[in-house]
């Protein structure tokens, strides 16, 4: 077959905790299978651990010659002068999860959307539904801008209800810390009704640091992101986890897909592709369930 | 008094050095030396400043290989081990420079490497007892609990002395044990080493003092040069023949003539009812062109009182000043800045930094005087070096070499340049000349003397009494951190000053 | 005369003494403060159950400080602990997983026995390379932590490492959740550990050497001492210590990842230098490190347990109460 | 005789200079070496263009690190640079969107000389709080990196600080991306700043006290010098480093965050003692310590550029390199 040839670079964040290493895996795999499928295209997949360093990922990305760029930021302001100098060269350019504040086609030509409000908004109308009255405490992951929009987005979706939130500290998307930070609301509030710790990582330090203390005003755990263990929970009809909210790593396989299709496809891709954040039940659960995957 | 008494003359030969090179980076120090040691004799091993006595030493003690030549050792030749391994056989040293942790008490130290256990715990008690009882042979004071960082110099050298005593040897080495020693301390070890040499140790004694060696050794070694020059009996030699084998020329009259200074010169430094933690109560003033000694034993606060002097140290009370200006306590610069310069006795971690050459040693209390605006020249700063090194006779083979691996005596004549650089009015000199040969020591009075002669102030602390009898116009001694007796003229003697000291005497200070 | 100066030596033998009471007591004193600090923030803070966790927790850095308190006093430094609580804990349960033993207590046996041997082999390579490579110890154990991390991401391939038998879990769940006499495990592990470091460090020759080796080297080495077998030895119980805080570390979580021990090895070394360990080496405070564990974690126990500071705010806070907490200290100190 | 003295010195001259070379140019060597194998690695490594951009990014932990240099030669440590960063960067660009000022080129000016101010006074307190306070500098550097990281936390809301005028984003972005005669502008400015640091460590008074301080405190303070003025001095020149990387950083990424700068304080610290300066202080090696910002920034590059290693194992692999360059290094001393 006569194919064209076409590089495509991969920028994801170094996987630092459950999703990233999620991210890395689909990345991978999809990178693998459409390689596969397309003896002419080559893609490269270069992790990083921090903005800066992502920056210079894109830069030796771009030193290789590549033809388009998938990129998850870690952080995205900070990365968007980097991804603007490649989209100058011409390169075609797709956004995953993060957007930077300003978001339009001078700097992508594809956004492909975690969202990350509805993912808050998504846990916080559970809880509003499930127990309006109840008493919550938040473990927020790292100060950093999709943490904040999670946090904004909850705030929403608990909106005009009487659930009261006690506290929200940072866990940084850590088991062991989320561990810490649960067994000191567990010292300080009596009563808990409700955790939120927005990431299926922490949720893991969450329900043995309640479990240790035997507690059992708390009524159930709403994590995110869908990892194999909590949606595992949630087929099993686990109480204390009855929902996930879907946050996929695979979402960055789904931008590369969409990216290999713009070259190789009959039609351009351009413009704004937005994964929900579906809220996972028991009903729905095996659908999502990924045993293979690391996450 | 007498060293003859006992059989060293024939005993056997214990170990011997047959034609002994060393170079260090292709540097040649010692020249086909042979050296032999008896069983049961003490061994003086004398030489100008940089000679090779203590590569010498260390060769035989293991410490350095020699780069040709062999060491027997009863009769055959051996390779000794290194990094002290050789105290198995039966050989420790007592090095120049002494090698005690800081972080380490008296005890520790003192059996560092061969700590004594019972079913594999520390037996301390019985180590503290150990350390007290060799500690007491000695003489000295020193608290077996205390950490190394606290002692004075003159105890550390107590504590590496005794660490060598209590060791069951057969050759001793001591490499100037008793340059920062005061006369009574020096009494106690030669006591000892006479015992341990009656039962049959061998004894090599690196100093520079000549009424020691004349006192203590069975026989002389001299070297000069890295080359052997002779060896014969003690008794058949005096100081002047043995200075004379050593420096290669005829000496003249060791300290300068006195010079009374004027007793209307203005007063430049007085020092008013200074008491810190250990010194109470210090009073006396300094002339313009006077040479003032402080005597006393290990201990007695000399070197507190000066360093409070100096604003090393904060005062508890009482007054420093200088030109009629008084002096803030603990501000150095304060000082400095009125012309006052201290000389430390602790070269190695108080005055020299080991790591670093010559020229920035030489430079570094003066920088000021070497370039604008901050900026340093290089060329006037190897001019300085080139005039020290003339001036207190610094000789290396090696112009690059580190402080730290200069002979002791060089280094202790780098520090003195050094301080000399700043050009203060008034200096006082901890030690002036520890461990230097006796060539250079006539050259350091005369420096002092001349300085003097110049208008500036000198105050001399010294453990060396004909240092300070030789060369000061009046001389304080000192006794448990106060001053006892201010001599003046005729009364500067050996037995007066011994007798403040000692406190068999008392007067109220000047 | 004679009398006098026995007199006056006591003296100062009394005065010396003093000093080092009150140093080695600085660390408790700020740990005190910092008790009545949280008492007044929050009327839970001083219950005896907050304490037992706190104390719990605090089990893996005080455990792996004591471990670094032995590299500090020699003179070294290993910044790879952290990276290989995660190397080491990935591979004990990757051991689990295999099943190669089926009976589950002979199982956790041979797997803690692996997860020994395991840790003291990683303290001996980081030992290996400083002593015989002769590389500082700030990069090779910088490099080491680099290749014990990366070799767990590449373990888990990015993912977690979870122990599955859950008969083994179950056995080996009272390690960390279980309690002697009423008192947790990690915390009677933590007193273990420490009595046994104290008596080594204090008690045998090879604390002695420890000291001297950290204060002065070519002392040391003048004096007959090993020098690097003795530093490469403090390397490799270091990784002992490792091994253990690893066996109480897989039970409570029953799983690790590449982030599993993150920054660790910067929490081990404050507490050790929070203990009153001087970083240059020479010196060895086996209890003031569990005390500076202690402290660090009660501080962002006290944090947490407060009402109002903002979340935003937490690090800067507690970075002053460090600050503040050694000022304490030196105070003290000086004040002697 | 006289003569034949000063052959041998001159000789010894020769031969130790020799020695000294080789100690200052092993990072060198290891740096040919990364060359080479990065040349194997990829064809397109060894062009201008990635080596000039390699270099132009190092520039961050390049100038960084030659604050670092000064810290440590004076005998401590400097733990908060990478929360400084951050800190500073993000109070230049709050300044920045304050709009004090209506002309970009004069509200350049002025936040030019605010982050310089800021960085210069963050210094100030970590060298006060080390030496008047005398604490490790390892606590209270890592005290104040909790600090300034804390606040930027605060300041940013969790979120990140974005500046806002395109106008004075488009006059700032050459002081990132432009280049000057052909060389790109932060080349430029390492060149400078380690020329600059070079003449006041090897060529001036207070450089001199900074290795003396660095090497023996006590002889330093015997010889006059006035110890902690020379050591918070050092912390000063550190946090002006720090705020010339602050002013390269903000035009390439236009924003911070909380977590900008994270770990730059271990890789300042790694350049500077891969270059060849001992963190035990007393010497520093300013062309060494570029060298060594130089080849941490290519290990990573040529990682990236490689094709072939799975990317969980970069980790690793970077570990091992620059355990391998520092045995180069030390060979090639040990040699001479
Ligand atoms: N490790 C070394 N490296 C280089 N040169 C050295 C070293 N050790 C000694 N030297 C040189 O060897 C020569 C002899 O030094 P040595 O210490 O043996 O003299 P010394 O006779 O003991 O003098 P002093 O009376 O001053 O103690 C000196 O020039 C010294 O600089
Ligand atoms: N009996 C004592 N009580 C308290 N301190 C003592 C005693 N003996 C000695 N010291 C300590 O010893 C020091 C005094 O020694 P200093 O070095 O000033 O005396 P020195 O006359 O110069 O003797 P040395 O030759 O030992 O240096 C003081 O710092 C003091 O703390
Ligand atoms: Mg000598
Ligand atoms: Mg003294």
């Amino acid at each position: 077959q006569e194919e064209k040839k076409v590089t495509i670079g991969v920028s994801i964040p170094a996987a630092d905790h459950g999703w990233t290493s999620g991210v890395v895996f689909h990345a991978e795999r999809v990178a693998k299978l459409l390689m596969s499928q397309h003896p002419g295209l080559n893609v490269i997949v270069k992790t990083s651990p921090d903005p800066a360093s992502q920056a210079n990922a894109v830069q030796d990305l771009e030193t290789q010659g590549i033809d388009a760029l998938v990129i998850l930021p870690s952080d995205p302001d900070p990365l968007v002068n980097a991804i603007k100098e490649v989209k100058g060269k011409g390169t075609f350019v797709a956004i995953v999860d993060r957007a930077p504040s300003v978001n339009d086609n001078t700097v992508r030509d594809l956004y492909v959307a975690g969202n990350n409000p509805a993912l808050g908004q998504t846990a916080g109308e559970y809880i509003k539904a499930t127990t309006p009255d109840a008493e919550v405490v938040i473990i927020r992951g790292l100060p950093i801008p999709i943490d904040q929009q999670r946090q904004d987005g909850f705030d929403k979706g608990i909106e005009g209800s009487n659930v009261k939130v006690l506290d929200r500290q940072f866990g940084n998307w850590n088991r062991d810390d989320a561990f810490k930070v649960m067994q000191d609301y567990l010292t300080k509030y009596p009563k808990i009704d409700v955790v939120w710790c927005q990431d299926d990582d922490m949720a893991v330090g969450v329900l043995q640091a309640i479990d240790q203390a035997k507690r059992t005003d708390i009524q159930y755990v709403v994590a995110g992101a869908g990892s194999k263990d909590m949606i595992k929970k949630v087929m099993d009809g686990d109480k204390m986890i009855p929902v996930d909210v879907l946050y996929p790593p695979a979402m960055v396989g789904t931008a590369l897909e969409m990216t290999v299709a713009n070259f190789y496809g009959q039609v351009p891709v351009r413009g704004v592709y937005t994964i929900d954040a579906t809220l996972v039940t028991k009903d729905n659960a095996k659908d999502f369930y990924f045993p293979d995957s690391p996450f | 008094m007498s060293s003859q008494t006992s059989g060293a003359g024939d005993g056997a030969i214990v170990l011997s050095a047959r034609r002994i090179s060393k170079s260090f980076n292709g540097v040649q120090v010692l020249f086909g030396v042979d050296f032999d040691l008896r069983a049961g004799e003490i061994h003086a091993l004398m030489g100008e400043n940089g000679a090779g006595k203590s590569t010498l030493v260390k060769i035989l003690s293991g410490f350095e290989q020699p780069t040709s030549g062999d060491i027997i050792l009863d009769g055959h030749s051996v390779k000794l081990p290194p990094n002290g391994a050789a105290e198995a056989l039966g050989i420790v040293i007592i090095h120049q420079e002494f090698n005690l942790a800081e972080h380490l008490t008296v005890t520790e130290s003192l059996f560092l490497g061969r700590e004594v256990t019972r079913f594999g715990v520390l037996d301390r008690k019985f180590m503290r007892s150990e350390t007290r009882r060799v500690l007491d042979l000695l003489g000295s004071h020193v608290d077996e609990n205390a950490m190394i960082s606290s002692l004075s110099i003159a105890d550390k050298q107590m504590v590496e002395i005794a660490k060598a005593i209590s060791r069951d040897a057969r050759v001793v080495f001591m490499d100037e044990p008793t340059a920062v020693l005061s006369r009574e301390e020096t009494n106690f070890l030669f006591k000892q080493v006479r015992k341990l040499r009656d039962q049959g140790t061998s004894f090599v004694f690196v100093s520079h003092k000549l009424d020691e060696v004349m006192e203590l050794t069975d026989r002389v070694t001299v070297l000069r040069d890295g080359q052997w020059i002779k060896t014969s009996p003690t008794s058949i030699l005096d100081g002047e023949s043995i200075a004379q084998l050593m420096v290669g020329r005829e000496l003249s009259k060791l300290y300068p003539a006195k010079r009374e200074p004027n007793v209307d010169e203005e007063i430049v430094l007085s020092v008013d009812a200074v008491s810190t933690g250990y010194v109470k109560d210090v009073s006396f003033e300094v002339r313009k062109g006077e040479i003032l000694g402080f005597s006393g034993m290990i201990g007695s606060g000399r070197t507190e009182l000066m360093e409070a002097i100096a604003g090393l140290r904060s005062r508890a009370s009482g007054e420093v000043v200088i030109h009629g200006e008084a002096v803030p306590s603990g501000d150095v610069h304060a000082a400095n800045r009125r012309g006052l310069a201290y000389m430390t006795k602790d070269r190695k971690s108080k005055g020299l930094l080991l790591n670093s050459r010559m020229t920035a040693n030489l430079t570094l209390q003066s920088l000021e005087n070497h370039g604008k605006l901050g900026y340093l020249s290089p060329a006037s700063e190897a001019q300085a070096l080139e005039r020290a090194r003339r001036r207190f006779d610094i000789r290396v083979r090696d112009g690059n070499v580190v402080a730290g691996r200069m002979s002791g005596g060089n280094q202790q004549k780098l520090l003195l340049a050094k301080v000399m650089e700043t050009e203060p009015e008034i200096i006082i000199i901890d030690e002036p000349t520890r461990g230097i040969d006796v060539g250079t020591k006539q050259q350091i009075y005369h420096f002092i003397s001349a300085l003097a002669r110049d208008g500036r102030s000198i105050i001399v602390v010294s453990s060396e009494m004909p240092e300070v009898i030789g060369l000061c116009t009046r001389v304080a001694v000192m006794r448990e951190g106060r001053i006892v007796g201010m001599l003046e003229g005729d009364e500067i003697s050996e037995q007066e000053i011994m007798r403040y000291a000692a406190g068999l005497k008392k007067k109220a200070a000047a | 005369m004679d009398t006098s100066v026995n007199e006056e030596t006591r003296d100062v033998r009394r005065r010396s003494w003093r000093d080092i009471d009150l140093r080695a007591v600085a660390p408790f004193a700020a740990l005190i403060l910092l008790l009545i600090l949280g008492a007044l923030v929050n009327p839970n803070f001083i219950g005896l159950n907050n304490l037992a966790n706190v104390a719990t927790r605090s089990a893996f850095i005080a455990i792996i400080a004591i471990g670094a308190t032995f590299v500090i006093s020699s003179g070294d430094l290993d910044l790879s602990v952290g990276a290989m609580v995660a190397f080491v804990a990935s591979l004990m349960i990757l051991f689990m997983n295999s099943g190669v033993i089926a009976d589950p207590a002979l199982m956790l046996t041979a797997a803690v026995l692996f997860a020994v041997v395991a840790g003291s082999l990683c303290g001996l390579a980081n030992g290996l390379i400083t002593t015989v490579g002769r590389i500082e110890p700030f990069i090779a154990t910088l490099g080491t932590m680099g290749i014990y991390r990366g070799l767990t991401t590449w373990l888990s391939q990015g993912g977690a490492i979870t122990l599955k038998d859950p008969a083994l879990q179950e056995i080996y769940r009272p390690a960390y959740f279980g309690s002697i006499l009423g008192v947790p495990v990690p915390i009677v592990v933590i007193l273990a550990v420490t009595c046994i470091a104290a008596f080594i460090l204090y008690r045998t020759r090879y604390g002695r050497h420890v000291v001297a080796v950290g204060s002065n080297a070519d002392v040391a080495r003048y004096s007959g001492i090993p020098v690097n077998r003795v530093r490469t030895i403090a390397f490799v119980i270091q990784g002992l210590c490792v091994a253990i805080a690893v066996l109480l570390y897989v039970p409570r979580l029953g799983s690790t990842s590449a982030t599993t021990g993150i920054l660790w090895e910067l929490q081990a070394i404050t507490a050790v230098v929070v203990g009153g360990t001087a970083l240059k080496g020479g010196a060895g405070r086996v209890w003031g490190t569990i005390c500076g564990a202690f402290i660090l974690e009660l501080v962002g126990n006290i944090m947490l347990l407060s009402n109002f500071i903002s979340e935003y705010l937490i690090g800067a806070i507690q970075g002053t109460i460090i600050i503040v907490a050694m000022l304490v200290q030196r105070s003290l100190v000086r004040k002697s």
